[in-house]
């Protein structure tokens, strides 16, 4: 038995990763078409499992959600099922509804996200001094023993406060940028390797270095190269072998 | 500045007064109740003094500070435009800003607070444990009270800090959700269930 | 002001930048090295700024704040003349009965207890003899030891009365830091992979 864990960070979860579906294939939210989107997010998981990512339980549900709604609607259906329809009450289309009203439920917070980001970043560019130290103002001052009246929030808050304080930076700093391969170096690789061997090749065996680095990158490459027709992806059924071949007369990088 | 049945000489200068306080408190801020009470005026005035200070502020465009109103005090801070050099000056320690997990759930608090986190994870569709904690931790959100019903789960809503931390004044300048989304949907909605029972009528 | 050779288009506004420095830096002030090294001026440009801000502030006599010259660093301060106000507001009850200050110093010593007031002052960076006194005649801290060393320091830490305050049963119930929780924040390759895998597909 795996262990699922909740570890995706760049996609929020599955409703999040619908939404990317459908913005990137540009289907109207309110009329999704279930075969291709639940095969696209199939697709999906499977790419992650592939590369031995980690795939969070709420992603399967999800998955078998989409192919349970899939399935009864390729159904012959039944003659109650027939009735329910005319008066607009399949159960299929209910779970459909519920999921398009998830999915818009939550874009909205999706995109307050992006307010807060924003404002986050606003408030970022406005410096401010600490208190100063008026301590010798205090000095014959007895402090009062009167009830207290804070919360440990605020305690916390007067914390993060001092944590946000920018200090003084002496000497000025220089920064080391990180080392990444670069995308288009892999994708001329990927391509001159195929094309040299002419044939059809395992998707896995484009990825002989296994850091992850390295299998990010690749990965990337692969799908830019699917974008630009470059190459080609063929799989006989979900989960089995995924080969990939170059097109002809692709360009040159 | 003068208030009626004040002599006309010894006018004090209470924008400077004020200037000064709001130099000293530093990022604590001042209140419009704690200046009225180290001025000795009504908080009406205090409000007055420190309008026209934010005014003589705005009306300089070569200052390189300003006044700006944050969760219900006032504080001085630096201009935007200047934040270029003042980050080859500084550092922030904490300069790590929210990952998108703990925005989402953020923005969720604000807008539906007070919520319980089964019904923030209802929404976004995945467990948010872990978000909440580092959303308490930073202080931008606290345990409000307790649903009712037979789980007692807490209810989440934002702080003072949470203002501070987006530049709010109060919590009702946050901008307004998008609320247009389910306009379209109400329609569509009408549109979907007209289509399919077209279908099923042709069929 | 303006440099030979400098367009005239798009002037600078030195003195605005240097005021936002200078405010920023606080009570440790800014030397005219650091000035200069930040505006990337020589240090002959950075005096002449600083001087002309000086004259601004001196010319307007209703500001609350100046500019002084304390061993080689300018910094910002407030008026003497104001200083009676500056005293009722360490005086005037503030609507929490804790001070920011005295907040602050007691989640330190709650977080990384048993500690010295050096080391407080180390992450405060101020004096902090006054937030220490009221917290331990409120009960909520008290001295719990001496630190090794020749100065034998006084160690503080948080009180029974300080749990009960907040309601916790044990310290360890504090809510954790997020410096702790960002530890666990490790990057994995999911996160690695689909940050990467947005990045290309948004471009």
């Amino acid at each position: 038995m795996e262990h699922y864990n909740v570890k995706i960070d760049a996609f929020e979860g599955p409703l999040d990763l619908l939404l990317h579906l459908i913005n990137r294939l540009e289907i109207d939210i309110y009329d999704i078409p279930v075969a291709e989107i639940t095969e696209q997010y199939l697709l999906y998981i499977h790419t992650m499992q592939v590369l031995q990512l980690d795939v969070a339980s709420e992603y399967l549900v999800m998955a078998a959600t989409l192919l349970a709604i899939k399935s009864k609607m390729l159904l012959p259906k039944h003659e109650e099922d027939l009735l329910d329809d005319e008066l607009g009450l399949g159960h299929e289309e209910d779970t459909m509804e519920e999921l398009v009203e998830r999915l818009v439920e939550y874009r909205k917070y999706k995109e307050a996200a992006v307010d807060f980001k924003e404002m986050e970043k606003e408030r970022g560019l406005m410096f401010t001094k600490p208190p100063s130290d008026l301590s010798d103002y205090a000095k014959d001052i007895q402090p009062e023993k009167t009830e207290l009246n804070v919360s440990l929030y605020d305690m916390l808050g007067a914390f993060q406060k001092l944590l946000r304080r920018q200090k003084l930076q002496k000497p000025l700093s220089t920064k080391i940028a990180r080392q990444e391969i670069p995308i288009e170096t892999r994708m001329a690789e990927i391509l001159d390797d195929l094309r040299q061997f002419k044939v059809r090749k395992s998707f896995y065996d484009l990825f002989p270095v296994l850091d992850r680095e390295n299998i990010v990158v690749t990965f990337l490459a692969v799908l830019e190269l699917i974008k630009r027709h470059d190459i080609f992806i063929e799989q006989e059924g979900n989960f089995s072998e995924i080969y990939v071949s170059a097109m002809e007369g692709g360009e040159e990088y | 500045m003068q208030w009626k049945g004040e002599k006309s000489i010894n006018i004090i200068n209470w924008k400077g007064i004020v200037e000064s306080l709001l130099f000293a408190a530093g990022d604590e801020g001042l209140t419009l109740k704690q200046m009225a009470l180290v001025l000795e005026v009504e908080e009406l005035q205090a409000e007055e003094i420190i309008h026209e200070l934010m005014e003589d502020y705005r009306n300089d465009a070569m200052r390189g500070i300003t006044v700006i109103e944050l969760a219900g005090t006032f504080q001085l801070a630096t201009k935007k435009e200047n934040s270029a050099y003042l980050k080859r000056l500084v550092v922030t320690p904490q300069a790590s800003t929210l990952s998108q997990a703990a925005l989402e759930t953020l923005a969720i608090i604000a807008y539906k607070q007070p919520i319980t986190r089964a019904e923030i994870e209802e929404i976004r569709g995945v467990k948010t444990e872990r978000p909440i904690h580092t959303l308490m931790a930073k202080a931008l959100i606290k345990e409000v009270g307790r649903a009712d019903g037979s789980g007692r789960a807490y209810l989440y809503g934002t702080t003072k800090e949470f203002l501070d931390y987006f530049g709010l004044k109060k919590i009702e300048e946050l901008p307004p959700l998008p609320e247009k989304i389910e306009d379209d949907y109400q329609q569509d909605d009408a549109d979907l269930f007209f289509g399919r029972f077209q279908e099923t009528m042709d069929s």
